[in-house]
């Protein structure tokens, strides 16, 4: 065994300049650094590389240079993975060549599901997660008629998708949904619609700038004070743009928060003294990730893949972000996940302080179970 | 006797907004003869052409051309067909070379002219003819210059050589000696009396020199209408006519313009006489 | 209640109202595209740049130098004006008389790079910008809550569009700009100055760009994309009109915004084509648009 | 307003087009009231010349003087201030304005302008059909607005290039009658011309081109012992 | 002469190079400087700027791959498939765009390619904006494996001096001429006798079937069809190429496309990847005020006021 070409090579795949570059751009490779530095540099006496690229967001874009890595650059393990259309054709790649993706900001749950392989680790969140954590309390809690405004794309669907089959199983109803087309700039009609179907909450099951454009529309044509609206994926860069008056209260599921306790607040200012913004859980989840993953090259004494993914499998992760977590052999990694809601601004001590945490969501009520058939022992 | 009519017009009508260009134009033209078109600007001379060649569509009437109306049809079947014209500007193809002008005209009877896939070689065997052709307008010397290098009369004799390319039965000529000086004005009043040879022309022009000289029949249009028609004699003796088109210097202009075809024409003769 | 095609009337003439106010938006943005287009015959693709910088020169007016959202109605697209007349005097000119191809592709150009560095600099997620407090709140009218701001928009936009129109169409100064952009020399020889007129129409049709962006601020997040997508939809609403038709393009881009608004309401999936398709039908049908004149 | 009456003189005038070098030294001096003609071959220059008075051209060097002001330095949008009407060889009528907007395009460059009804009345095709768009005109009646258009502005230099081309003989002879009562009224006119006809009873003076150079004067009263010598400039 | 000696020096170059340079790079170049140069022939020599050759591209992409995907077909009957497709698509959308010219053309083309676009991001069979991943090379003829780079390299170079061959003759064969002649001076072709929209719908759909050849074999080297290939901004992006390398040139397209795509690839890694839209802003805008004839164009003029 040992290391291959004597060198740990780590491939960070993320968006730099398109919509998700703040969620998971270079501040994804920021935390690789980090993470890379706090390990020491070296594992088992072999240096610790890191490559970096742009997807653009784009499958083709992604894929290719996931293909170059590992074909002419030995690259041994790529990371990042942020849009899921990325990410699915980029694990495609990399299944095909024995290599692990460490999968961080990604929604689709379909990594660990019907897209599911040995190699496939998927760290901070997903859609099932965050229907869970967000629509299940709310159903609970009478409000049983929804309506979607839907991003029309896989995400957009899956999302809505999952939603909806919790929403149903909880004893709630939804009332309609409409698709706004990828990059909608106007969601007045959208609006106006879901104003008219007489739902009890509004589930925006979109995310960035369209999440936040819905809701600023949502809010400007009065649909927040008759109707409770729901953001299903809400990052902290969002809640920072938003004006609190629009989005105080809001519930979002979140896999982390840098306010939560000292552990968090430790690494969270470490953070932001290099990227100048607070993390997001997208950020946090990939330092996590990318210790957990240095740590099991060094217990199994190999960057083999298969070894350090049975040993990833066997170790429980637990760190700042990972609270009560375990790596399943699907690769879903399991941990405990958020209930927050945005802060109003009078209760804001500062600028970066924009959520509570309302409740903790045991990592096994948020993630839906493991299907037999990506048990990978 | 009826004579024989390569193009006739019926009633032919154009109107553009609430103004009708063309009115009722029944024009009938001798096959193997020249035929002028002139009157006073707006008359609508150049939008009969138009109608004939269909870069406009009569709002009614027919054209019939050798007898088979051809109303319907459009400017390219109208070109195949025969009937060719020149433009007011000159015509050419500016980047190609002036025997490429030539052979443009010529491929188009080799039916190869989609054939994406042979090699422009096979061209090669239209040259000879293209020569000819430019000998025929003077330009032989000229045959590998870039066309844009030639002077002004030269562009036009190059047309001319390309028009007859086409080995059309009918040519259409819209002022051909427009922005001409005096020199390249004989030359292309020549060059027209030569081609004019088993075909049939119909021309429009302003210069009554170059009427008088090349013209068999003339047709004065006025405000869409046909004023009168007639050989130039006949024409320009026409108190209407002279009024609305030629004025009062018009005596000068015949008796020059009729002595000077005169002359040419006894010249001619005189040549043909010693050869 | 009121039902057609078993449709709630009320929440039609909503979808319609709604529709009328991205329509006046769209009329705006086109109207600045087709006076660049239609008097200068320059496709600028940074108009939609010049649009998101409209916005983000809002929020910076807010931001850092406190200035508010009424100044900067007036002061922002005069800056984008004067920062336009630069563009034209030292990036465009001196194209002025290539292939129009050249000038669309160098302001693509422009607007690749500015987009770059605004997303660069400031993110990809948006910035927010309040709506001014005078504008908050809204109408109940009886088939819909009408926020106040959006009525704004539709009249404000209206406004500029229509007097824009009148003095290009109208007006003596409109005709000089009219026969200068089809003959700048023999214009010259007129003794107008041309380069002088042709810059400021530049700077004017781009400082519309700003404006719409300004009053785009307060309803749309501030992001580096915001204009490239909505760039393209406003170019097809030009060419529907008529690359040359000022006033084809106020009422196309209205029309426009009524036409993608139903497909909202009845097939939202095709909102973002339906433009696309209809300029496919009317240029088969209409070739030179719907306003424009025949060559 | 030099005293001698003097409109325009230019003195060793050179203009370029991009690497072209068209005019090789022009002198030539017009005085007030006069009417001058510029004859020549095709290409010969004569169009340049105009253009180069007007700084139209790429380049040009030497002294243009019109009207007592030097304009070698100056602004293509100034000139025509000094008093000087254009009349282009290519007409130059705008698609995008009607007839009468044409007509009243320019801006006045002098209050003594001739009225529209004087002009309809020259004119009578151009006020039937005023409201249609300048290029639906047919080539002469474009060519007759053309001209129309600056007798409007009140120049009193008026530069015209082939203003008879593609019109009826009627007509030509309208303009001449034009071109002499406009020399009544103390007009300055330059004249480029292919029609000697037209161009021999109306001028004082012709200047003869060839090749960028001003190679013959002909004083009116020359005309008949120098027609031979015109023959072979002009080819005739 | 001079120009066979360089046609053999570069296809010498093209046979060695996947032993110095990544494979995968060499055939991504291949497959966007034959995009490049199909789109080449119709605004370089038809003067026809169309906005909406992705829609070609991506239309032989998508059916290459749906058939490579779901029937197991050979990978030359699949690409065969994507080019006849491109074809076809490129006929029925010529017919109504080349009724049209100049600016409307480009936009007619544009809004053609952007209901392609919308039909590709909603129909089932084409995974949304995931695309069809994981598409098999296959076996060339059933024989040859192409999941080997090497393989496939010399597949697609094959299929590249195929397509450029294709456009070199087109483009010097009897219809050439009159395209030629089209772009020249189009009333006068039509007066005599050609009727000028029936060449330039061939010069169409020529084009966009090369086009969707290129698409057809980029979907096999990356085993992805995605909605990037459909995207206007690949239609500006091959104008990008085209431009940059010098438009009407045989070459300019080729190396255009050689440019950008290397660019590209520098910059997706590292530290400038964030500079990326910058940085390709600024290469048009020096492109478009310094060489405007391309680099070709440039470098033909620089030979003949130096050679002449
Ligand atoms: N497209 C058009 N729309 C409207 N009116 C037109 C159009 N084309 C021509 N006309 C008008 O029709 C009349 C006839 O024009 P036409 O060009 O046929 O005249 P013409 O006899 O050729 O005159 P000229 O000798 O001056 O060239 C003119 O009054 C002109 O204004
Ligand atoms: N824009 C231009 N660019 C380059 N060369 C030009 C340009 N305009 C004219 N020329 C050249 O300048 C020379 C003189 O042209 P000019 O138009 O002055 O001639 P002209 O005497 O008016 O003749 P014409 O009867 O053709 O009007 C010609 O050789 C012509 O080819
Ligand atoms: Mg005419
Ligand atoms: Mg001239």
């Amino acid at each position: 065994a040992g290391i291959s070409d004597d060198v740990v090579k780590i491939g960070v795949l993320v968006d730099m300049g398109g919509v998700y570059a703040d969620i998971c751009g270079q501040g994804c490779v920021t935390a690789v650094e980090m993470a890379v530095e706090d390990f020491g540099g070296t594992v088992l006496g072999k240096p610790i590389e890191i490559v970096s690229a742009d997807d653009q967001n784009k499958p083709d874009v992604g894929s290719a240079k996931v293909r170059q890595w590992i074909e002419s650059e030995d690259v041994d393990v790529v990371t990042g993975l942020v849009a899921s259309s990325v990410t699915g054709a980029a694990t495609k790649v990399l299944t095909d060549a024995k290599k692990i993706a460490l999968i961080s900001t990604s929604a689709s749950n379909a990594f660990t599901t019907k897209a599911c392989s040995p190699y496939n680790v998927h760290w901070t969140y997903n859609v099932a997660a965050l229907a869970n954590g967000t629509v299940k309390p709310m159903v609970a809690a009478g409000k049983k008629k929804w309506f979607f405004i839907t991003a029309d794309y896989a995400f957009g669907h899956a999302l809505e998708g999952i939603a909806t089959k919790v929403i149903e199983e909880s004893g709630g109803e939804v009332v309609g949904a409409v698709r706004a087309p990828f990059g909608t700039t106007d969601f007045s009609s959208y609006v106006l619609q879901a104003q008219a179907s007489g739902a009890d909450v509004v589930g925006l099951a979109n995310a960035g700038g369209d999440f936040v454009n819905s809701l600023k529309t949502a809010a400007e044509f009065g649909l927040t004070e008759t109707t409770d609206v729901a953001g299903l994926l809400v990052f902290t860069n969002n809640a920072l743009a938003l004006d609190p008056a629009i989005a105080a209260g809001m519930k979002a599921t979140s896999g982390f928060y840098w306010d939560m306790d000292d552990q968090t607040r430790e690494w969270s200012a470490r953070f932001k003294a290099r990227h100048g913004v607070i993390p997001s859980m997208g950020q946090a989840g990939q330092y996590s990730m990318t210790m957990h993953y240095l740590n099991a090259i060094k217990a199994a004494g190999t960057d083999e893949s298969d070894a350090v993914m049975k040993k990833m499998k066997e170790t429980k992760p637990d760190d700042f972000f990972a609270r009560n977590a375990t790596l399943r052999n699907d690769g879903r990694m399991v941990h405990d996940m958020l209930l927050v809601s945005i802060k109003d601004a009078a209760s804001r001590a500062s600028s970066d302080d924009i959520y509570n945490i309302e409740a903790v969501i045991p990592g096994d009520v948020a993630f839906n179970p493991m299907l037999p058939e990506c048990d990978f022992k | 006797m009826s004579a024989d009519y390569v193009l006739e017009t019926r009633n032919l009508v154009k109107e553009f907004k609430g103004f009708t260009a063309v009115d009722d134009v029944n024009l009938k033209v001798e096959r193997g003869t020249i035929h002028a078109l002139i009157g006073p600007n707006g008359a609508g001379k150049t939008t009969v052409f138009n109608l004939l060649t269909k870069f406009l569509t009569p709002s009614r009437g027919t054209i019939l051309y050798n007898g088979a109306d051809i109303t319907s049809m459009k400017s390219a079947a109208i070109a195949r067909k025969g009937i060719v014209r020149s433009f007011q500007i000159s015509a050419v193809f500016p980047h190609l070379s002036v025997m490429e002008n030539v052979r443009i005209a010529l491929q188009r009877k080799e039916g190869n002219s989609f054939h994406f896939w042979k090699s422009v070689k096979v061209l090669d065997k239209l040259n000879e003819r293209a020569y000819e052709l430019l000998d025929e307008v003077g330009l032989k010397d000229y045959a590998n210059a870039l066309t844009v290098d030639l002077p002004y009369g030269r562009k036009r004799a190059l047309e001319i050589a390309t028009t007859l390319a086409l080995d059309p039965e009918m040519l259409l000529l819209d002022e051909p000696t427009q922005g001409m000086g005096h020199e390249d004005v004989s030359v292309v009043a020549d060059l027209i009396k030569k081609v004019s040879a088993n075909r049939t022309i119909l021309m429009v022009e302003h210069n009554l020199h170059v009427v008088a000289q090349l013209a068999d029949t003339i047709t004065v249009l006025q405000r869409g209408a046909i004023l009168t028609e007639g050989d130039y004699e006949t024409v320009s003796q026409d108190p209407q006519v002279r009024e609305a088109y030629m004025g009062v210097e018009a005596d000068d202009e015949v008796a020059q313009a009729i002595a000077a075809a005169n002359v040419a024409e006894k010249a001619n003769a005189a040549k043909g006489g010693t050869e | 209640m009121a039902t057609i095609f078993g449709l709630n009337l009320f929440a039609l003439s909503g979808q319609l109202l709604v529709g009328l106010i991205n329509g006046s938006f769209y009329a705006l943005l086109s109207l600045g595209l087709a006076i660049i287009f239609g008097l200068l015959k320059i496709i600028n693709f940074a108009q939609g740049a010049m649009y998101m910088l409209g916005a983000f020169f809002a929020w910076m007016a807010l931001n850092y130098m406190g200035i508010n959202y009424w100044w900067a109605l007036i002061l922002v697209p005069i800056a984008i004006g004067l920062l336009a007349i630069l563009m034209e005097r030292f990036l465009v000119r001196p194209i002025a008389n290539e292939d129009h191809l050249y000038s669309l592709l160098l302001t693509f150009g422009i607007a690749l790079v500015l987009q770059g560095a605004f997303t660069h600099i400031y993110g990809s997620s948006g910035l927010p910008y309040q709506i001014p407090a005078e504008l908050k709140g809204g109408t109940k009218l009886p088939f819909m809550y009408l926020p106040n701001y959006r009525a704004w928009i539709i009249v404000s936009s209206l406004v500029v569009c229509f007097s824009t129109w009148w003095v290009i169409e109208k007006t003596k100064l409109g005709a000089y700009l009219r026969a200068g952009t089809e003959n700048p020399q023999l214009m010259q020889g007129f003794g107008i100055n041309v380069p002088l007129i042709t810059t400021l129409t530049f700077g004017f049709g781009v400082a519309l760009a700003g404006f719409a962006g300004v009053l785009a601020a307060p309803v749309y997040s501030v992001s580096p994309d915001m204009g490239s997508n909505i760039l393209i939809v406003v170019f097809a609403i030009v060419v529907i009109g008529g690359m040359g038709s000022i006033g084809g393009a106020i009422l196309t881009g209205l029309m426009m915004g009524v036409v993608e608004g139903l497909t909202k309401f009845f097939y939202p999936e095709a909102s973002t084509t339906v433009i696309f398709l209809f300029m496919v039908i009317v240029l088969l049908v209409k070739p030179a648009g719907l306003f424009g004149k025949e060559a | 307003m030099s005293s001698t009456g003097e409109k325009i003189r230019i003195n060793d005038l050179h203009a370029y087009y991009g690497e072209s070098h068209i005019l090789h030294g022009i002198d030539m001096t017009i005085m007030q009231g006069e009417l001058v003609t510029l004859l020549g071959r095709n290409g010969a220059g004569r169009s340049t010349t105009l253009k180069a008075m007007m700084n139209m051209v790429g380049r040009r060097t030497g002294m243009i003087n019109i009207n007592g002001t030097e304009t070698i330095n100056m602004a293509a949008h100034k000139i025509a201030h000094l008093g000087v009407g254009y009349c282009p060889e290519e007409r130059g009528i705008f698609s995008s304005l009607n007839v009468e907007e044409n007509l009243m395009l320019p801006p006045n460059v002098r209050s003594d302008g001739m009225s529209v009804e004087e002009i309809y009345d020259i004119f009578p095709n151009l006020a039937e059909r005023r409201y249609s768009q300048g290029t639906r005109l047919s080539g002469g009646e474009q060519q007759m607005l053309a001209m129309a258009r600056i007798l409007r502005t009140g120049a009193n230099i008026l530069l015209l290039d082939e203003i008879t081309e593609g019109l009826a003989p009627v007509i030509v002879q309208k303009l001449a009658e034009v071109l002499l009562m406009l020399k009544e009224r103390g007009l300055t006119i330059l004249l480029v011309e292919q029609n000697f006809r037209f161009a021999a009873p109306i001028a004082d003076r012709h200047y003869v081109m060839e090749h960028g150079h001003i190679v013959e004067e002909v004083h009116q009263n020359e005309l008949a012992e120098k027609t031979e010598l015109l023959n072979t400039y002009l080819g005739v | 002469m001079k120009i066979n000696k360089l046609y053999l020096f570069l296809i010498v170059v093209a046979l060695v190079a996947p032993s110095l340079v990544y494979p995968v790079f060499l055939m991504k170049l291949l497959c966007f400087a034959l995009f490049a140069c199909a789109f080449n022939l119709l605004l370089g020599f038809v003067g026809l700027l169309s906005f909406g050759h992705a829609a070609f591209l991506g239309t032989g992409g998508y059916i290459t791959g749906y058939l490579m995907l779901e029937t197991g077909i050979t990978p030359e009957l699949g690409i065969l498939a994507g080019t006849l497709g491109a074809g076809l698509l490129g006929a029925i959308y010529g017919k109504l765009a080349v009724k049209r010219e100049g600016i409307y053309f480009a936009m007619v083309t544009l809004a053609l390619a952007q209901l392609a676009f919308f039909f590709y991001l909603q129909a089932p069979f084409t995974g949304g904006e995931d695309g069809l991943q994981g598409v098999p090379r296959g076996a060339l003829f059933g024989l040859i494996d192409l999941s080997d780079n090497f393989a496939m390299y010399y597949f697609v170079l094959a299929i590249f001096i195929f397509g450029f061959w294709l456009i070199h003759r087109t483009v010097h064969s009897p219809f050439g001429q009159i395209l030629k002649a089209i772009r020249e001076n189009e009333p006068r072709a039509v007066s005599l006798g050609y009727n000028v929209n029936d060449y330039k719908w061939v010069a169409f759909i020529i084009s966009s079937a090369l086009a969707g050849l290129a698409g057809s074999t980029k979907t096999l080297v990356f085993q992805l069809a995605s909605l990037t290939d459909v995207h206007w901004h690949m239609s500006g992006e091959v104008v990008l190429m085209t431009l940059l390398g010098g438009m009407g040139t045989i070459f300019g397209p080729l190396v255009g496309a050689g440019v950008v795509v290397s660019i590209q690839n520098l910059l997706s890694g590292g530290e400038l990847g964030n500079y990326i839209n910058i940085i390709m802003g600024v290469i048009f805008i020096i492109c478009v005020l310094a060489f405007r004839s391309g680099l070709v164009g440039e470098f033909q003029k620089l030979m003949k006021k130096n050679f002449n």
